[in-house]
């Protein structure tokens, strides 16, 4: 989960990572009881970057222009994203812009810190320029200073950035982040430094521990694992295929066999796999009507397959579940049509009960795939 | 990993997934020597008896070699310590979607104690006719000599399918789990399938995402002489960048697949490099399969 | 740092660990504005242990049995204490008392966590009745539920204790704590638990980087380790022999030797060692002179025996800080006398400008006991 | 620990204590080689040059045996795991009150990396004549053939000057440190000395506090033969127990001095039962000495 300028700027006032004054502007009026002094700069929260080059940032000297700038950021889209909040802060002098970030490198097992002097907005900062520090033990602030001395950094700013790094590491840990980064930590002609802009990416699996950043959302905080709630997704694609398979693997293996095949997926929804701790074989057959669901409200969606591989729950068990879907909908000629494949031993039942109520139901996957393919040609569309 | 002296524990027999695998797991014949519930010593499950923790279990049977954890997520960490703690030095983390940093703890430990870790968020191990540690759907398995390895769960199961059906049998099949940080590596199961009898080819089912694919194929050509063939899936995968201003730098995921930037070419390109044939679809892994095996056979006998 | 109960329970609060709602009693008249349903317990807030026999603890069901209570209990010393607050607290009915604690064990370099079945304040605990677990490598939560096992619980207890034992780690590590008790934990019918007593002792020397902690002495809170500032002890004791001296290893020494040749200790003060980073030459003469204050306005102090050794500071230095401190105390026939032991090159122009202000000063400790210990018995009281 | 082909950083160099006690150590003849205080790489005190980071200097210097570590308290652990990190195996860390929680840490990373820590709250080790790795009072010592060890600064310092004054020279001394949880124990040091080939016989100082004296009377008996004198202060000490309601369990503290619980008395019986002659005075120690080595060295030299 992104968290927004604001929101990552106050978790760094916590962990006590020097941030400007600033104040959350959510309506244009708010800014008439704006407690920072001019001048000002006005900035779009949105959860992509390149906002300065959209237009989404804006110094302001006085009230007037500060609302002007305000509505006009309000009505700036920036990746197709529009501003709930915008962030009003104090301007700040900085004489050196530097990059810092956390972050986890799955390859090695282990946070990476980084850093470059060659910080800020325009940079395009790329994996060479960046200095990188694996922490391959347990935290201690040397690693930081390894960072800043990678860096080229010398004298007081070696304590002062490494300072923050150390925070960073703190807050990464403590909150179960994906990552963290300062872009820039600006550095003052004095040698002090602050965290101009900042962007925290708190890890999923691990946001029910932490309430306090799951609230954030907007949802209502929950403190159960992510794989013990049950909220499918539909991914959205551009054709008219949707698919509803369990597993990561076996659903990108599915998508690929229907490009192959020259079909086109309108998207998918993936129940997982079995080991999401709390699917009960109840649970799964559940989870199917509401896939199918999704699916069928899903633009574009005229042909569905349905690939689903289970250790626990037998082929018709799927097939009564999707039997008991179909037959509380009501009739509908436009409903796009399912086709399902389901193997092991008892797909010979499965077959029967869905043959019954007209749905193909197969047992290899070419065939199956071959069949959606060739009905998502079909005129009938 | 040593399969064939192995006692074995379940931790999580009370919890949901213990009560439904369990049964699977016993049936198949593996054999569990108890289970670990803390507030549950005594009661059994099928016979088999519940301890509130490990070194009770230990201290009541003797040594243990493995243990299958199938507590939730957030427990995961201190259960495969506890089991550390006692000695165990086989994990099997079938539970998916433990917190990463909890999984950098978990594997630091590991490898400071010599622990082999299967996981998280893995199916297990299934040597079919012999021994499942964790959830494979059995019935779609059949005893061979073709070692399966993968990070998927599901799609393992569709190939081990595809092969049976082919009548191509298996002689274990191993998922190193789909989580972001795991605990063993394509290129350990590689050596251990290199070193097993009755393994005569592999297959390595690999996704996008990371760049184990990537590194194993480097292994293979340094370290494996047995055929291998790879089927790698997502080539038509969404992408999203979720790295940040410099998002490019790094990383990124790819939407709701939990997996990071690992493009399919480079994945396809470092396997031609690797002299390893790359199946285009899991039925066309039978084929490849035979043609390796045949090619291979007679370097092997003479 | 000893904390009083109160504070304890504040710690415990924010930790998650459960405690009774009460409230604290600065006066009598708080009573009247009391927030929690009678009945309700009143207790002395002092820093010794047996207060509940000595009367310190009463059960009040009413604002004027609370108010006649309170007052008997703020009168109450208690081994020597009077109590500067009460708690008044909700009752609780316990259906078995625990005794948990966690502490650092010395020997063996690892935390200990303590516990056992016969808690509550009438229990003499001995080492044998307590179980023990040391965590002997980073902390998880199997060494809490390690402790539960031996402790002989089961069923829903072990988790339920445990993850108290957890809480009570994190806060003992968390604060750099010597020691956290709850004796006893409330485990009520329906098997909940409640920690109805608890003492924390907070390790002095790290108290410098809590300053939450460091507050609640009614000292300023500061960021520095202890052994930055320099607030030099007088220790009583019950003789005539004033002893000032540098090392605790040195300081015995010299009080055995005292007490040997037939000497009585009035007390002493410890400069500490020289390997106190904050200590430099000059900080180490002002505190021979803030150390001579300290012994000559104690009580019962006739005689005075200056005995340091040092690398850095030169007996001349010494000499001469001894001399300075003199030289401006106005002339009383009745300060007390000093002598001064010093050793190294540097002895003999020490001696020399001690003799001149007739301080005798010897080098060799036995001669310097012996003067001391003579001049004690002297008639000169 | 490895004294004679020592090369020897300060951590800490320009700070305090830095400034303070590095010409000490060079004015003995001691082999420092650089210096670490961060943000200060460039300069030079006494012509050793300082670098900002531990791995900086032996990049430059190559390999360091031995750290000093001389940094503020809270800064001691960061300093030891930073020097353990770049690869050194022995740590001096004169620095007083170091939090024991730290030190917790600290030494059990010392026990994974195999390295040995003396202190902390220690003046450290001084070879008379040739080298010094801390703070003791040069011009109190003397070479010769007797091994001091202790837990204490001043008291040891006394002690050596007791000797020296007796015509006893000392081999070597070494105070383990004051602090509630230190890196290395006598047993270490008893070991070291039974083995050094100059140490004729060993003076044990000990206080009051702990079990360690108690441990090394053990010790000594199992394998120590060379003569071993000991002296224990803190008979007549104040007593004050802080540790709560059930405080004479487990620990007391001497009011202080910073010293948990170990009796004088059986402190002293702990030496009786190891047949290990005890001074009432440190002035009586060069007595029990010559007395021990004269009953001694027919056996040596037989």
């Amino acid at each position: 989960m992104d968290l927004l300028e604001y929101q990552a700027k106050a978790l760094f006032r916590e962990m006590g990572i020097p941030v400007l004054p600033s104040q959350r502007i959510d309506h244009c009026r708010d800014l008439k009881g704006l407690k920072i002094p001019y001048p000002v700069v006005l900035k779009s929260q949105v959860y992509t970057g390149g906002r300065g080059k959209a237009g989404g940032v804006k110094f302001v000297a006085n009230t007037i222009d500060a609302i002007a700038a305000a509505q006009a950021i309000f009505n700036l889209p920036i990746m197709g994203q529009y501003p709930e909040v915008l962030l009003a802060e104090a301007k700040y002098d900085a004489q050196q812009e530097l990059y810092l970030a956390v972050l986890l490198d799955r390859t090695t097992r282990c946070p990476l810190l980084l850093g470059s002097i060659a910080g800020g907005s325009e940079t395009d900062l790329t994996m060479k320029q960046l200095q990188q520090v694996q922490v391959d033990q347990e935290f201690s602030s040397f690693y930081a200073r390894r960072l800043a001395l990678k860096m080229n950094l010398s004298g007081e700013l070696i304590q002062s950035v490494s300072a923050i790094v150390e925070k960073m590491y703190r807050l990464f840990v403590s909150k179960d982040l994906d990552l963290i980064e300062i872009n820039p930590l600006g550095v003052s002609r004095s040698g002090d430094v602050m965290a101009l802009d900042g962007k925290v990416t708190v890890n999923d699996e691990a946001l029910g521990r932490h309430p306090d950043l799951n609230g954030l959302q907007g949802q209502l905080p929950t403190r159960s694992p992510a794989s013990l709630r049950s909220i499918l997704n539909f991914i959205p694609l551009e054709g008219n295929i949707g698919v509803l398979c369990n597993g990561a693997g076996l659903t990108m293996a599915t998508l690929d066999l229907l490009h192959k095949a020259g079909g086109k997926p309108a998207g998918f929804v993936n129940l997982g796999r079995e080991g999401r701790y709390g699917l009960s074989p109840e649970q799964l057959q559940i989870q199917i009507e509401q896939g199918l669901e999704l699916l069928k409200q899903a633009k574009g969606v005229k042909v569905i397959l349905v690939n689903l591989l289970s250790s626990i729950v037998s082929a018709s068990d799927i097939a009564s579940a999707i039997a008991s879907y179909l037959q509380r909908q009501p009739y509908n000629h436009r409903a796009p049509q399912i086709i399902v494949r389901l193997v092991g031993n008892e797909f010979a039942s499965a077959q029967e009960m869905l043959m019954a109520i007209e749905v193909p139901t197969l047992d290899h996957l070419d065939d199956a795939i071959a069949k959606v393919v060739s009905l998502s040609k079909s005129k009938l569309a | 990993m040593n399969l064939t002296t192995s006692k074995i524990l379940v931790q999580g027999m009370m919890e949901p997934m213990g009560s439904r695998y369990v049964p699977l797991m016993m049936n198949y014949g593996t054999p569990i020597a108890a289970g670990i519930s803390p507030g549950h010593r005594g009661e059994t499950i099928g016979g088999i008896p519940v301890f509130d923790m490990v070194e009770q279990a230990i201290e009541s049977l003797g040594a243990i070699d493995t243990s299958v954890i199938l507590v939730q997520p957030y427990l995961v960490l201190d259960a495969a310590l506890e089991a550390m703690a006692a000695g165990i030095r086989q994990l099997v983390i079938v539970t998916e979607s433990v917190p990463p940093l909890d999984m950098v703890r978990l594997t630091r430990k590991a490898e400071a104690t010599g622990t082999i870790v299967i996981g998280s968020s893995s199916p297990g191990i299934i040597v079919p006719g012999e021994l499942l540690l964790g959830i494979h759907p059995a019935e779609f398995y059949r005893p061979g000599s073709i070692g399966l390895i993968s990070r998927s769960g599901t799609l393992i199961y569709e190939v081990a399918l595809t092969l049976t059906q082919a009548g191509l049998g298996q002689s274990i099949a191993i998922s190193i789990g789909g989580d972001r940080i795991l605990g063993s590596s394509y290129d350990y199961w590689l050596n251990y399938l290199q070193q097993d009898l009755r393994t005569e080819a592999i297959v390595l089912v690999g996704e996008i995402g990371g760049d184990s694919e990537e590194q194993a194929a480097k292994h293979i050509t340094q370290a494996i002489d047995k055929p291998v063939i790879a089927y790698i899936a997502g080539r038509t995968a969404p992408r999203r960048q979720v790295m940040g201003h410099s998002s490019a730098v790094i990383t990124t995921q790819i939407t709701d697949f939990d997996a990071d930037l690992g493009t399919f070419d480079r994945k396809i390109a470092a396997m031609k490099q690797a002299k390893i044939p790359v199946a285009d679809r899991p039925s066309q892994i039978p084929d490849l399969l035979k043609k390796a095996l045949a090619h291979k056979k007679p370097t092997l006998q003479a």
